[in-house]
């Protein structure tokens, strides 16, 4: 059963803003509060970077019977490792392993309860796996700008919708280009203890 | 004196941008895109600088970088290359390495006194009386080195980026520019590089009034500037080339880290200098720097010149510096015989005197060799030795040198590429190269514009079919004919003036020839002994030359001769450049606010910062980490421990790996409860413990030390698969966080937060529970590390800060406290608990740490096994027990690591050691020769200054012995 | 900075991963006798060749074989480690 | 001015003999045959000369005199080691340094500096005291210093490391701590056995060793085969080359280790400053280049080349330590091998194969070592007995799990 209690970003702290990016419902949170209301998409387009970490939540699933559990509980897989699929609302489904899986979605959404209550039992071959890390999104047309200074493989080439499990700045994060047709966007999940440190880190260089 | 020159034709400064600067206390005036060196000598400055050793004054030498004399500071900067760096405003610059600046370098007498100094004279003397030399060294410290090191700069942030090509061209002469537009025509990405601020190489300052030349190059990069397959990038030196074409770049601002697929090096060739006497003065300089004077900065190099040649390029040089109103006295060449050479014929047209088979002996210094007004030139006899009785002295104020080239081959060596001498040049071109890698241009010996346009689209295409593009049939490679561009030896000795094979080091002819006769005859002992090419420029117009010497010293080829491996950098690269923007990465707690705000004390653990203590005002450190822990004794605290490792072992083998992991046994581990875990490495050190939870027959949860973690789990995973065992490993230590409640108080303050029942009989030491605390759900642990009745409370990391919160709040009635990691390592000292890493190093196996009782006897295999039955058939060399001090013991403490002392021999050291305790008396762990680990031993301990104290050997715990308050 | 072909992740910069040394057999515990032991515990081949090492990727926590010549510094290929198949190589 | 010098000016021709010679070919046979031409090789054969009287000796150098370690090392002599075995055996060391000018009368510019070993955590803290406890007791010259000691030295340096770090808590001092000019140091031995009869032939590689029950009988050159009772190794990183001949199982595994030199300055740093958590140690040669190293490179490789990953990570740490050196330019960077050894000590001494002699291990710490590993060595081969100061390095202690502590809590190099 996840907690009624909304989970904390590692950077909450840091933040004072909100958005939305296009037609999406998930909050986005700013570290700044734009002075004439939400940035316009202008603003978007070019350049930001937001956090989806209190707006989202994860559960991880792995071990032999992990395909099947979540099928049985009416989840679609992706059939590649590394490969997403659409999930809950504005979530996604991504294949870390053969045997592992991890799901994200709004935290708003429920859709997690009813696989919870089923791991909860830890069956044999089952076993629910915690993620609490970070997410932020590095969105606009300028992100391979930033990407390009702490990231030492090519962002740009990077298939949509294909976790890249790399290091971003030294640490290591699993990088999502966002299959949105209107604006490019990076997800980036970083550990929880090294959300603050990276957040910090892309913030100063995009100035 | 105002040398410059009417507008010319495609000059790089710009006249609207006049720019004042200073330098050695006079102001000048010159123009953006000049560079400082240009600008000086504009404004007649020809002594722009001091040599490194015999303070002779120097001048323009190539103007393309190499220039290691003409170096400048002001008040921020040092080592500023004058040849190097565009001229800003507002510089106040001066000469680098003078006692009292340039003009009145007290040090230039040094020059005099030469012939004390021969090459590696210093190896020779000073060392004897021995007290003597640090007396000389000092004086011989102060008076090497450039420039000075500025105290108080702070570095900047500067960004550092990645970058990615297919095709990296290097160089933007004309063989770069047609093998960049051969490349990107076939639709393949080019990065076109460029050192300096405008594109075409040597069609920028080699025209020789060639207009035709000068508009095919602006053609040519209008090409490549417009063509959507190429990228341009100027003012950028290719700094490294390292494997898999990870290419350094450097600009003014930032290191760019570049991953190419394949590389066009058309880097062209540095002009070689002759060596003949005084040919370091202001006023000698080599003909491509004349020209790049006259072309690039509209600057007049001199009324009137001598032009020392032995190549056509040398007439072309001729022919610039004529028309830029340099009268030239005369041609001196080194040849017989011009060849077929149509620049050669202009010169004579224009009527040029011209002395065939002649070479300048020395140049006629000008006062106090600041200048120089004659060439003394002498024939060449048969015998290819000057005729010196045949001498005449013919007036000049300058002499262009253009007598040979040497490749820029950098790159190319440092992919890895081989080079060897091609005789039909007098040049060194590359022989072997990696098959993605090109060269193009006179880089490879290739000289005449229409041959380098055609060998850069050869080069091109051939790029392009590496990458899968284009046509299968390629262009000829260029075979090279005409007369040799070098000439294959330069050099002349002289019998008393200095005669200049290296300027940075300021070595002339005879030092190379006395450290052969040495026995420094190899290239590289050469270089090493008479520092030949380790200077600023790296020897690269000094090199090709002291190879030509040495060949023929040692009557060897060229080849066998062979040339020193060209390493990074290409031209000196500034630590802010290479450091960029530095990335510290650091691990928080989600309770680290929350620390923050109560004032808390961080230590660096390992990535990890942690609560060292609570800062309380007006009271010291070790008060409040002796308060925090005596507060955990009679009421409660709280601990952030969630930088401990925490570790997923799932599956049907989870028991037999954690059995092969750990010293301990697992089978008979009940599940809901936890087990303390050791851990050895092969060696039988041991290398990490923590708990063990048994959740279900198939489901552990082990936590590791906070600095070991990563490692740990990493080994883990190594044995999981060397063994072929079925189970699953996650490691969710950044995931789940984790708090130490611990004190007599502690079940009082959880029983108000969880429904979970906490009653001593519901929920005993080392169980283990799962349940909601504060709404959360988390993982309960009865543990006793600090030897109080003790929690560890286990939640997901983005719900801590909420648990920690309320567990504050709730146990505010029970006078609950945190307490940072100095108070835990004194709790868990008073308990006798070791530490790994403190109390164990890099060669203690259990035995020594006194953890036999960890190490399960029948055990059919765990790691570090074989190795602990070895040792333990041996006599114990140390053994890990208590120490204490007497009660009311005033005096010295022994600090950590004192050591301990009998009749002169170290039996021991002190592990832990804490001078206050809540017992009241000073207590630690120490590692001492078993012969004295008898509890009641009274040791002695060797602390600061070398004061003995007495100290006695203690049986662990020294805190509540029976473990009754933690149960 | 050299590339290095991880089996599921492909071809990253070395700075991803890290180093886990030569893969060695270990001998039966109960058979070697000490010195035998010792080999497998303290001795390496060192020797110039085609090695058969360890190297792990950090982002992805991923184990895999790379043969790779120790002095020229080129991987001859990469594979992820099967327990029934390196036995007896 | 140095009468010496005068003798310069006075003579008419440059009357310097040459430094070693260089022999046609090689002899049918020698007493012993020692392979590599670095500082350790030619100090044995120096030693052997000098102090046992056996000069029938030939070093076989594949490259040219100090090409290897020698040559590529950044100079620092010290002795403050953390077990009394290392820190006896390497004071011994630095004692001969201190006079080896005189002795082999040739200036190697030893230049005591005072070295520091920076510590930047409680461990490193503690790590640091028991070398500096240890040393007392052996009377080595070393005590811990605080921060406002460290700063007082060195001015300059940022005793915070830029904040976003360890900070320095305090250090190991280390007054004797020096560097000297290693190639000379090559020189003057190759110069001091060249006139004690010792032949020395350069580019001349060994590609085996003859091995007859149990015992050496010759080793094969590219030059031919040359007979032979006894050889030492003294080659450091290619040392797997040569047991690989005669089929001895090592330890040693062979890590690069880089280093960069900036352009010349005028005198700044006086000390030798490491920093094991910021991989780094700097010092100022005479020159008044600061000559910087940082850690092992991170994976096994025969191969001397550079990394930009290293020229990056130190240009950092450089700045964390001295931000003012941020427009200070890098000239040059360069590898060298090292064979590393499990406890961080070296391998000397005799072996399971009669007259085979090994001088390896030299990890990080091999130059600092000359003078004491070629007079042990030479002892050791002269009498075929392990001279007592080099017993513990055995090669066979690791068969005998019989490791030397040095590498403590805290692995510490240069």
């Amino acid at each position: 059963m996840s907690p009624a209690i909304p989970r904390t970003s590692p950077i909450e702290h840091l933040l004072n803003g909100v958005t939305r990016v296009g037609p999406r419902q998930t909050e986005v949170r700013l570290a700044s509060p734009w002075t004439d209301g939400p940035p316009d998409n202008a603003a978007l387009q070019n350049l930001f970077l937001g956090d989806l970490s209190s707006s989202t939540t994860k559960v991880g699933v792995k071990g032999p019977r992990a395909a099947s559990f979540l099928e049985s509980q009416g989840v679609q897989l992706p059939a590649e490792v590394y490969a997403t699929v659409a999930y809950g609302v504005e979530g996604l489904v991504a294949k870390l392993a053969e045997q592992e899986f991890i799901l994200e979605t709004t935290a708003k959404d429920r859709v997690f309860d009813p696989l919870e209550n089923g791991l909860s039992e830890a069956p044999a071959g089952l076993l629910r796996v915690e993620h609490q890390e970070a997410t932020f999104l590095l969105c606009g047309r300028r992100a391979n700008e930033v990407m390009s200074q702490v990231c030492a493989i090519d962002m740009s080439q990077v298939h949509p919708g294909t976790l890249v499990l790399t290091r971003a700045a030294v640490t290591s994060c699993a990088i999502l280009r966002e299959p949105w047709p209107e604006v490019l966007a990076y997800r980036i999940w970083v550990d929880a203890s090294l959300a603050e440190y990276l957040w910090e880190t892309l913030s100063t260089i995009i100035g | 004196m105002n040398l410059r020159l009417p507008p010319q034709p495609g000059e790089w400064i710009d006249r609207s941008q006049p720019i004042s600067f200073r330098f050695e206390g006079c102001d000048y005036q010159g123009y953006c895109g000049d560079l400082i060196s240009s600008a000086l000598w504009a404004n007649g400055v020809h002594m722009q600088g001091r040599s490194f050793k015999y303070h002779r004054p120097r001048g323009i030498y190539s103007l393309a970088g190499h220039d290691a004399n003409a170096v400048f500071e002001d008040e921020t900067k040092t080592n500023i290359r004058g040849d190097l760096v565009g001229l800003r405003s507002g510089m106040d610059l001066r000469a680098v390495n003078t006692k009292g600046g340039l003009h009145h370098d007290r040090l230039s007498i040094v020059d005099r006194f030469s012939k004390l100094m021969p090459v590696g004279f210093y190896y020779k003397a000073f060392h004897t009386p021995r007290w003597l030399f640090p007396h000389y060294e000092k004086q011989i410290r102060q008076i090497a080195g450039l420039g000075a090191i500025r105290a108080g700069q702070t570095a900047q942030l500067t960004p550092k980026d990645y970058g990615f090509c297919q095709v990296l061209v290097v160089g933007a002469g004309p063989s770069g520019l047609s093998a960049a537009l051969a490349v990107a025509d076939q639709g393949v990405d080019v990065l076109l590089v460029d050192e300096h601020a405008h594109l075409g190489g040597s069609l920028t300052w080699q025209s020789g009034g060639d207009e035709k030349s000068r508009e095919l190059c602006q053609e040519l990069v209008n090409l490549a500037q417009a063509h959507q397959h190429i990228t341009v990038r100027t003012n950028t030196q290719v700094a490294g080339c390292y494997a898999d074409l990870w290419v350094a770049l450097v600009d003014d601002v930032r290191l760019t880290k570049l991953r190419a697929q394949a590389m066009v090096v058309a880097s062209g060739v540095i002009e070689q200098p002759a060596v003949f006497g005084n040919n370091d003065l202001p006023g000698v300089m080599l003909a491509s720097a004349a020209q790049r004077l006259i072309h690039l900065y509209a600057v007049k190099p001199w009324q009137q010149c001598v032009a020392l040649v032995a190549n056509s390029d040398g007439y072309r040089a001729v022919l610039d510096l004529h028309r830029a109103g340099s009268s030239v006295a005369a041609v001196v060449d080194l040849r017989d015989d011009v060849g077929d050479c149509r620049f050669a014929a202009q010169v004579h047209q224009l009527g040029m005197r011209v002395l065939m088979g002649s070479m300048i002996y020395e140049a006629v210094p000008g006062a106090g060799k600041r200048s120089i007004r004659g060439a003394v030139v002498c024939p060449l006899g048969a015998d290819g030795r000057l005729r010196e009785n045949q001498s005449q002295v013919i007036d000049c104020d300058g002499i262009a040198m253009s007598v040979g080239w040497a490749p820029a081959g950098a790159p190319l060596y440092q992919v890895g590429g081989k080079f060897s001498y091609d005789p039909t040049v007098e040049q060194l071109v590359p022989r072997e190269m990696p098959d993605n890698v090109f060269a193009a241009g006179r880089v490879r010996g290739v000289f005449g514009l229409d041959e380098r346009l055609t060998d850069g689209r050869r080069a091109g295409l051939e790029v392009a079919r590496k990458l899968g593009h284009g046509s299968n049939e390629l262009p000829e490679k260029i075979s090279v004919t005409g007369p040799a561009p070098s000439h294959p030896y330069p050099v002349f000795r002289h019998a008393k003036k200095k005669n200049f094979i290296d300027l940075d080091e300021d070595l002339h002819f005879i030092d190379l020839v006395n450290a052969h006769q040495e026995g420094f005859d190899n290239i590289e002992l050469i270089k090493r002994y008479s520092t030949v090419g380790m200077g600023p420029s790296q020897g690269k117009i000094a090199n090709m030359n002291s190879v030509r010497v040495l060949a023929r010293l040692n009557d060897k080829s060229i080849d066998q001769t062979g040339t020193t491996t060209s390493r990074p950098f290409y031209q000196p690269v500034s630590l802010e450049h290479l450091a960029g923007r530095r990335f510290h990465p650091l691990r928080r707690t989600p309770m680290h606010r929350w620390h923050l705000e109560a004032h808390a004390e961080f230590v660096h653990v390992g990535s990890w910062l942690r609560p060292e203590y609570y800062a309380v005002a007006g009271q010291d450190r070790e008060t409040s980490i002796l308060q925090e822990a005596s507060h955990v004794r009679e009421y409660a605290g709280l601990m952030d421990v969630s930088t401990l490792g925490k570790i997923e072992v799932a599956g049907p083998d989870a028991v037999s790996f954690l059995e092969r992991i750990y010293t301990g046994r697992f089978a008979k581990q009940n599940t809901g409860k936890l087990r303390y875990v050791l851990a050895c490495d092969e060696m039988g050190v041991v290398i990490d413990d923590g708990i063990a939870v048994r959740w279900s027959d198939n489901h552990f949860y082990v936590t590791a030390t906070t600095s070991g973690a990563a490692d740990f789990y990493r080994e883990m995973q190594r044995w999981a698969l060397i063994w072929d065992m079925d189970v699953q490993l996650v490691d969710v230590t950044g995931h789940i966080a984790a708090m130490n409640l611990a004190g007599p108080q502690s079940r009082e303050v959880l029983r108000k937060l969880t429904s979970v029942d906490v009653s001593p009989e519901g929920f005993p030491f080392l169980g283990v529970r799962r349940g909601e605390v504060a709404g959360i759900p988390a993982s309960l642990m009865r543990v006793g590390f600090v030897g109080e009745l003790g929690y560890e409370i286990h939640v997901p990391a983005g719900h801590a800060a909420h648990v920690w919160t309320e567990i504050m709040r709730a146990g505010a009635s029970s006078k609950i406290r945190p307490f940072g990691v100095e108070a835990q390592r004194l709790l868990r000292l008073e308990k006798g608990h070791l530490i790994v890493g403190q109390d164990t190093d890099a060669l203690t196996n259990p035995y020594e740490a006194n953890m036999a009782w960890a190490v399960a006897r029948k055990k059919q295999f765990f790691v570090g096994q074989r190795t602990l039955q070895v040792l333990n058939e041996r006599p114990l060399t140390r053994k890990l027990v208590g120490v204490k001090m007497a009660p009311g013991y005033r005096g010295p403490f022994p600090e950590e690591c004192h050591l301990i002392i009998e009749q002169g021999e170290m039996i021991g050291r002190v592990t832990s050691f804490a001078p206050r305790s809540t017992l009241g008396y000073g207590l630690g762990l120490v590692f001492v020769h078993p012969d004295w680990s008898e509890a009641g031993t009274k040791v002695c301990i060797c602390v600061d200054r070398g004061a003995k104290i007495e100290a006695e050997i203690t049986s662990t715990p020294f805190y509540d012995p029976d473990d009754l308050r933690q149960k | 900075m050299k590339i290095l072909t991880c089996p599921v992740n492909g071809p990253r910069p070395l700075q991803e991963f890290q180093y886990g040394g030569e893969l060695r057999e270990m001998p039966d515990p109960d058979q070697a006798n000490d010195s035998g032991w010792a080999d497998y515990v303290f001795h390496r081949s060192g020797e110039p060749a085609i090695k058969r090492e360890w190297w792990y990727h950090l982002p992805s926590g991923t184990w895999f074989v790379a043969e790779r010549d120790n002095r020229l510094d080129e991987i001859v290929r990469t594979y992820l480690y099967d327990a029934n198949r390196e036995i007896g190589k | 001015m140095p009468y010496r010098l005068l003798r310069f000016a006075l003579q008419s021709k440059y009357s310097e003999p040459r430094m070693f010679r260089s022999p046609e070919r090689l002899q049918d046979e020698y007493d012993v045959v020692i392979i590599g031409g670095g500082g350790h090789g030619l100090a044995a054969a120096y030693y052997l000369a000098h102090e046992h009287n056996i000069t029938n000796v030939a070093v076989l150098e594949k490259g040219y005199l100090g090409g290897g370690g020698t040559g590529r090392n950044t100079a620092i002599v010290r002795s403050n080691y953390l077990t009394p075995e290392g820190a006896r055996f390497y004071q011994a060391s630095l004692e001969l340094f201190q006079d080896l000018s005189r002795q082999l009368d040739y200036n190697l510019f030893y230049s005591e500096r005072g070295h520091f070993t920076l510590a930047h955590s409680p461990a490193s803290l503690r790590t640091q005291r028991w070398r500096a406890e240890v040393n007392k007791q052996l009377g080595i010259d070393s005590e811990m210093v605080d921060t406002a000691f460290i700063q007082r030295k060195i001015p300059e340096i940022d005793i915070t490391c830029g904040g976003h770090q360890a900070p320095i808590y305090g250090a190991l001092y280390h007054p004797p701590g020096a560097i000297a000019r290693h190639d000379a140091v090559a020189w003057a031995y190759a110069r001091g056995a060249d006139q004690r009869g010792v032949e020395i032939h350069q580019q001349t590689a060994v590609t085996d060793i003859e091995v007859r029950d149990g015992k050496v009988a010759g080793v094969h050159t590219d030059k031919g085969f040359v007979k032979t009772r006894k050889v030492l190794s003294a080659v450091a990183g290619w040392t797997t080359h040569i047991t690989d001949m005669v089929g001895i199982r090592t330890p040693l595994v062979i890590h690069p280790l880089q280093a960069m030199v900036s352009e010349p300055l005028k005198p700044w740093l006086d000390h030798i400053v490491v920093s094991a958590s910021l991989h780094l140690y700097v010092s100022q040669s005479s020159r008044g280049e600061l000559v910087a190293g940082g850690s092992l490179d991170p994976y096994e490789l025969i191969s001397s080349r550079s990394t930009l990953e290293f020229a990056e990570g130190l240009g950092g740490h450089m700045l964390d330590l001295f931000p003012c050196l941020g427009d200070i330019k890098v000239l040059r960077q360069w590898a060298g091998l090292c064979d590393m050894t499990p406890d961080f000590s070296p391998v000397m001494g005799t072996t399971p194969i009669g007259g085979f002699y090994i001088d390896a291990g030299w990890g990080t710490w091999g130059f600092k070592a000359t003078p004491i590993s070629g007079n042990t060595m030479a002892w050791t081969v002269a009498r075929d007995q392990d001279h007592e100061l080099i017993e513990v390095f055995k090669l066979s202690r690791f068969t005998d799990f019989a490791l030397v502590g040095e590498k403590g809590a805290a692995s510490v190099g240069h």
